[in-house]
């Protein structure tokens, strides 16, 4: 059985948050800033964890609702019950790379965030040039807001070249024992 | 040689341990005979003096249970009775009277089964500790000998 | 010339360092006119930010962790962190290593020592103990223009770790504007979220929320909207005016720094007002310039 | 010389089939003291309770060990045969060999054994037993009932028709509560006024009852029986008697603009006021903080005006003192009106009203005359949105207790809002629809099938106001947590229940307990739901936990009978096991070192201090009283008194150290 520990449980453990506080009342949802965008609404991905079977969590995992969050926290913010969402959120997503069910609809989300922290890895800081073509071509989207850069670039928002903090090796060493590894993603 | 069979002695309040008892005894449960209970209105009146008084007179372990905390029929007894113990228990230890051989605990009216476990568990860790005998012999005594 | 008599320590974090440089321009500029020397934590590296908390929990404590060790290193008690996101990771790793096998864990990572001692302060919390003091007496150009103060939701969320204002409508920023003789507008988008890191990623759904937040704004006559954050300021100047298609004309963003640098008769070279998508026209947000008024000097190099 | 008679019960065979009850009693028979002991096959039948009779009278015993079952099971009926012999009842003492030997033990020598220590223990504490006599209180025949809702006005008509006095001290200027601002109740729709008012003139009317309203209770002492009770009647300006309440003084005053309490402040007031056109008493009163005179020290308009010469301005607060066996507590409950959730504007927008607000707007004697009109501009709402749960069920900002009323009252808005505006849409963002009671579920399921009401089930997240409109987000729960958007003209949230205000500091001042949210906690959660922990104090209504109208009145009547079941006796007869502080009589003594530590840990407020006099009456000691009335006899005192002053009858130190002897002895 390739579906360890249920999601609820890995959450409670991971998190000390525990779902089945969740009385659905829904006000998450109902604050949600991108909650018609997303496939499941939080209060809905709340409801599924607390079934705590493979089935479900699947369906969560393979959400992409996970990956809209914007860790806006307005939803942890008006909890009644001060379920940390957004925390569930990150868990949720960190998990989802980890067994690799991605939705594909939300590939270039996470190519973005691997471009991202790409970049940092080998410069210590994101730098926004690099990050943008890192992430064109993973995501091979080169022609969006193409129009933007050269105002941009005008008004002196880009930068040319990455700046590099002094110890690379500490960012390297951090980055190692974080087990950041590349291929999961 | 016969198995050390260990005297308890259990000092409960009437509200709680007392009818947790009863209920273990009209759920037909089974325990060990070592035990006697003795009454008492709430955990509240129990003067731990009478705990080494039981120690002297050849107790080899001891239980004090009473109403969990929130649920004293006198509404606060309990919380007495543990504040003290607390205090009273620091005593014990710094005169070198072994505390391991008391158990303090609750037991609500409700829990027949605890109270079988406890006396169970309490009968058999005191039966590993073996007989109780520096109280006696500090007041020059024993009674787990022929005098 | 202002008097330097304090240094506050300063992380401005890599959007102030890359698009956001004008938000730097301009914090610098306004500590500088108040006497105050921002020191930058050294050697500080990128605390993160979305992607690291979205894909690794332990990267997005290290990350912030190792600025906090470095700034602990130099000796600083205070770090102004104007970026509202870098706010929230460094104060979000604060409170995290607040527990003390988290502590040991995150130390072995970065391998340097933690420091409990240290406080982040965002944008508006250092203008309300460092600006706001000394603010009446240097006001040489009141602002008329009616603002809308923009929170977003790094700055107060979550209340149980930043302990910052309130999470429902915010005052803090709303009662620094108002000592500029503003006059700011009651709207319910003050703490709604602009689309944050899905800026390159999704910038449908960016739109739609930065849009909706300028437009709401711009509907109850706010003639600017004022910010404390790179990624809000982004994405309002950039998405939030693409789809607004509102025959108005668009709305300048500013930075509160910006703000409090323009009615203190800092010029456009000081403010980096010139550097918006969006043009900033201060002759029609506040009063003109006094011209018998000395300019504070400014020699910092930016 | 003890003579004991030690009684061994076989119970059939619940205790024969483990124990050789046989055994027991002849080895018992050999215990020093003992004068008789015997075996029989069920001593709580009535031969054996014959037995132990024919012993008592043939051994002139003195003390009885019956070896049987619990006490907690049978120590009424031994103790009652005891004395029914001549034998005082506390001398009687029962050995638990059946629930705490023989079924729970294998039958073998030990069994039996245990059983025979058991009997010898007993055996020795009932020689140090003392022959007691149940204690005897008088019982004061006046009950106070703080409170004069709609369980304060139940509890004391019921009180009162009993032949009983009743003083009803309510806070405000008259009587009627919450109930007087409904508009109709629910599930009957019957108007609140039309049938509280005819009891509220009752209580006015009845020759039992005396009214102090705008008064407080300042100050309890006593006890169960013989309670004193301080009352604070707040001065009205206004003297009661004289006063017509003809109402010109009303019309006349100049100060105009103060909010109005009883209209939830939807209209305002003068500073001389008759809360509401039903009230009783029906005499105004002078709000001082408002007043022009007590501001200004000019004006007077209302003494010039009336024709009576009924307002004096310097009148003072009375306090009066007076005796009671009981008192009840009706103090009712509020409803959160702050501002705990920013998100929803409510004291921002002035359509965001509470339910309260709603009955008045409903009430036909309200500001609108009952016509639906919001605050702000007096439209009437086309759209209206009602939020349950509004801080109910929120441990974060609101409280985690459901308030229990909201759902029924929310169903009843629904439908009082479609009666009277029959285009209007009423939406409501629910949780849960919690209607159980009588009538209920099918009232609500009225609400949403015959008059419309558009359930949404989910919580609302923020309402904030865009174009002269009121826009309410919420989600869709039953539909995945879909987000819904409702552009409404006025929102009415059903905010928390809550306990009164002033409710923790009434409890301190009676003793009783309360729980975390300030309601009045009950002595026992099923078997004493009117009962508080403190003897003749007794609890109706709202105070102790959100109720609604029908709960309240049974609670109310529940309480009375309480107190009526008590004052049907001259005297209160209670069990004497009781704690005492040891002295001899004159010329006094006592160990007692007066240290006052059993006072501060006694739950029933029951120790006092005593002073000692020498013969000339000069004071040469203060030491601790236990008043026998109060004391139930925990002990608590007894185990914290440093000088061993404090003893308690039936678990005398004593007799506790003579069981632990006898229980351990080889």
């Amino acid at each position: 059985m390739n579906h360890e520990a249920q999601l609820a449980s890995k959450i409670a453990t991971e998190t000390n948050i525990i779902v089945a506080k969740c009385y659905q009342c829904g006000k998450c949802s109902a604050g949600c800033p991108l909650a018609t965008d997303m496939d499941v609404t939080s209060s809905a991905i709340l409801r599924l964890l607390q079934y705590n079977t493979e089935a479900t969590d699947t369906e969560v995992l393979r959400s992409n609702a996970i990956w809209l969050c914007l860790s806006c926290d307005m939803c942890y913010s008006r909890c009644p019950n001060q379920i940390d969402i957004p925390g569930v959120m990150d868990l949720l997503r960190q998990e989802s790379v980890r067994q690799g069910c991605t939705n594909a609809a939300a590939r270039n989300i996470v190519r973005f965030h691997r471009s991202f922290l790409d970049v940092v890895q080998q410069t210590g800081r994101s730098f926004e040039m690099g990050m943008v073509l890192d992430y064109k071509w993973r995501s091979k989207r080169w022609f969006d807001d193409l129009a933007l850069a050269p105002r941009m670039f005008l008004k002196g928002k880009l930068r040319l070249l990455p700046e590099v903090v002094k110890k690379r090796k500490e960012i390297l060493r951090l980055f190692k024992r974080t087990l950041f590894l590349r291929k999961n993603v | 040689m016969e198995p050390f069979e260990p005297k308890i002695i259990a000092f409960v309040c009437n509200w709680c341990t007392y009818a947790g008892a009863d209920l273990a005894g009209t759920s037909r449960l089974k325990y060990a005979s070592n035990v006697k209970i003795i009454r008492f209105p709430c955990t509240g009146r129990i003067d731990f003096m009478l705990l080494q008084k039981a120690f002297a007179n050849g107790a080899d372990g001891i239980i004090v249970s009473g109403c969990h905390p929130n649920d004293c029929h006198y509404t606060s007894g309990n919380y007495h009775a543990r504040r003290r113990w607390t205090i009273y228990k620091s005593l014990l230890d710094f005169t070198g009277i072994d505390t391991s051989r008391i158990a303090f605990t609750w037991v609500s009216a409700a829990e027949g089964s605890k109270w079988a476990d406890l006396v169970n568990t309490t009968v058999e860790t005191i039966r590993q500790l073996g007989p109780y005998t520096d109280m006696q012999e500090l007041i020059g005594q024993s009674t787990h000998e022929p005098q | 010339m202002s008097e330097i008599n304090k240094r506050v320590g300063f992380y401005p974090g890599c959007s102030l360092n890359g698009t956001a440089s004008e938000y730097k321009t301009s914090v610098l500029s306004l500590a500088n006119a108040f006497g105050i020397e921002l020191e930058e934590v050294p050697d500080w590296n990128c605390c993160g930010a979305t992607a690291a908390h979205n894909l690794n929990k332990n990267l997005s404590l290290a990350l912030p962790a190792r600025v906090l060790a470095n700034a602990a290193e130099a000796g600083m008690k205070d770090i102004l962190v104007p970026c509202a996101s870098c706010y929230n990771r460094l104060a979000l790793t604060l409170h995290a290593l607040q527990d003390e096998s988290v502590r040991a864990e995150v130390e072995a990572l970065i391998a340097k020592p933690l420091d409990a001692g240290i406080r982040v302060m965002n944008m508006i919390q250092f203008v309300q103990e460092y600006i706001q003091p000394h603010l009446d007496e240097k006001i040489q150009r009141p602002f008329f223009a009616k603002t809308a103060c923009y929170y977003g939701c790094l700055l107060v969320r979550p209340h149980e770790v930043l302990h910052f204002d309130r999470t429902e409508d915010p005052q803090s920023m709303d009662e620094v504007m108002q000592t500029l003789g503003v006059g700011t507008i009651d709207w319910p988008y003050k703490t709604e979220c602009c689309g944050a890191g899905l800026t390159m990623s999704r910038t449908d759904l960016v739109s739609k929320l930065s849009g909706n937040i300028v437009a709401d704004a711009a509907e109850r006559g706010a003639q600017a909207i004022v910010v404390a954050c790179p990624m809000c300021h982004a994405n309002l100047d950039m998405r939030g005016q693409q789809s607004s298609g509102k025959d108005t004309a668009p709305i300048p963003i500013l930075y509160l720094s910006q703000a409090l640098g323009m009615a203190i008769g800092l010029d456009e070279k000081q403010t980096g007002i010139g550097h918006h998508l969006t043009p900033v026209k201060p002759e029609l947000l506040c009063a003109k310039q006094p011209e018998q008024i000395v300019q504070p000097e400014f020699k910092k190099e930016v | 010389m003890a003579r004991i008679g030690v009684f061994v019960c076989h119970c059939g065979e619940n205790i024969a089939a483990t124990v050789d009850c046989g055994k027991v009693a002849l080895q018992a028979s050999k215990l020093p003291g003992v004068a008789v002991a015997i075996d029989y096959k069920y001593m709580c039948s009535d031969p054996g309770q014959t037995k132990i009779k024919e012993a008592i009278k043939e051994h002139n015993l003195t003390g009885v060990v019956v070896s049987a079952c619990s006490p907690r099971m049978h120590e009424g009926t031994f103790r009652k045969a005891c004395s029914e012999a001549g034998l005082n009842a506390y001398l009687c003492e029962m050995a638990n060999i059946r629930e705490q030997c023989s079924w729970v033990h294998e039958k073998s020598e030990q069994t039996t054994q245990k059983a025979y220590e058991l009997v010898r223990t007993l055996v020795e504490k009932v020689k140090l037993n003392h022959p007691l006599d149940p204690i005897k209180v008088p019982v004061n025949k006046t009950a106070v009932v703080i409170g004069g809702g709609v369980a304060g006005i139940q509890a004391s008509l019921d009180i009162a028709n009993a032949g009983h006095h009743v003083v009803l001290v309510e806070r405000e200027p008259s009587i009627g509560g919450h109930m007087s601002q409904l508009s109709e109740t629910f599930p009957t729709l019957d108007c609140s006024q039309c049938i509280l008012t005819p009891r509220m003139v009752e209580v006015a009317q009845h020759p039992n009852i005396t009214l102090y309203s705008y008064s407080e209770v300042e100050a309890v002492d006593g006890f169960i029986g013989n309670f004193n009770v301080t009352i604070r009647r707040k001065a009205r300006y206004v003297d009661e008697k004289t006063c017509t309440g003809c109402g010109t003084c009303t019309t006349k005053c100049p100060t105009k603009d103060i909010p109005n309490e009883f209209e939830q402040n939807l209209t305002t007031r003068r500073a001389i006021y008759v809360p509401f056109p039903q009230a009783v008493p029906n005499k105004p009163v002078i709000d001082r903080e408002h007043c022009r005179y007590f501001n200004t020290g000019k004006c007077k308009v209302c003494q010039a005006v009336c024709p009576i010469d009924a307002i004096h301005f310097d009148q003072e607060d009375e306090r009066i003192q007076l005796n009671a066996g009981a008192i009840v507590l009706a103090t009712g409950f509020d409803i959160k009106r702050t501002d705990f959730f920013p998100e929803y504007g409510y004291g921002k927008y002035p359509d965001v009203i509470d339910g309260l607000q709603f009955e008045r707007l409903a009430s036909a004697s309200g500001p609108t005359q009952g016509e639906i009109r919001r605050p702000s501009d007096g439209q009437i709402p086309k759209t209206i949105v009602f939020v349950a749960c509004s801080g109910s069920r929120d441990a974060a900002k609101g409280i985690p207790y459901c308030s229990k009323i909201c759902c029924m009252y929310t169903a009843k808005h629904t439908m009082l809002y479609k009666h009277k505006v029959h285009d209007g849409i009423p939406y409501v963002f629910y949780m849960d629809i919690r209607a159980a009671g009588k009538n209920y579920d099918e009232f609500t399921r009225r609400a949403i099938e015959e008059d419309g009401a558009r359930y949404i089930r989910g919580r609302v997240s923020t309402i904030f106001e865009e174009k002269g409109q009121l826009i309410v987000r919420g989600a869709d729960t039953l539909l995945g947590g879909r987000p819904v958007e409702i552009k409404a003209d006025m929102v009415v949230l059903a905010t928390a229940a809550i306990a009164n205000t002033g409710a923790a500091t009434l409890a301190q001042t009676l003793h009783v307990s309360y729980d975390a949210y300030h309601f009045f906690s009950e002595a026992h959660p099923k078997l004493k739901p009117v009962e508080t922990n403190t003897a003749g104090i007794f609890l109706a209504g709202a105070c102790q936990a959100p109720k609604d109208i029908p709960e309240s009145v049974a609670a109310a009547s529940g309480a009375a009978a309480k107190v009526i079941g008590l004052f049907s006796n001259n005297e209160l007869t209670r069990d004497p096991l009781v704690a005492s502080v040891k002295r001899t009589p004159a010329p006094p003594f006592s160990t007692c070192m007066g240290c006052m530590m059993c006072v501060s840990v006694c739950p029933y407020q029951a120790i006092g201090q005593e002073e000692i006099r020498d013969r000339q009456g000069k004071v040469i000691k203060v030491i601790a009283y236990i008043n026998p009335g109060l004391c139930q006899g925990c002990g608590t005192c007894v185990s914290v008194c440093k000088s061993k002053s404090i003893d308690l009858e039936g678990y005398s130190n004593l007799q506790l150290l003579a069981e632990v002897e006898a229980s351990l002895h080889s």
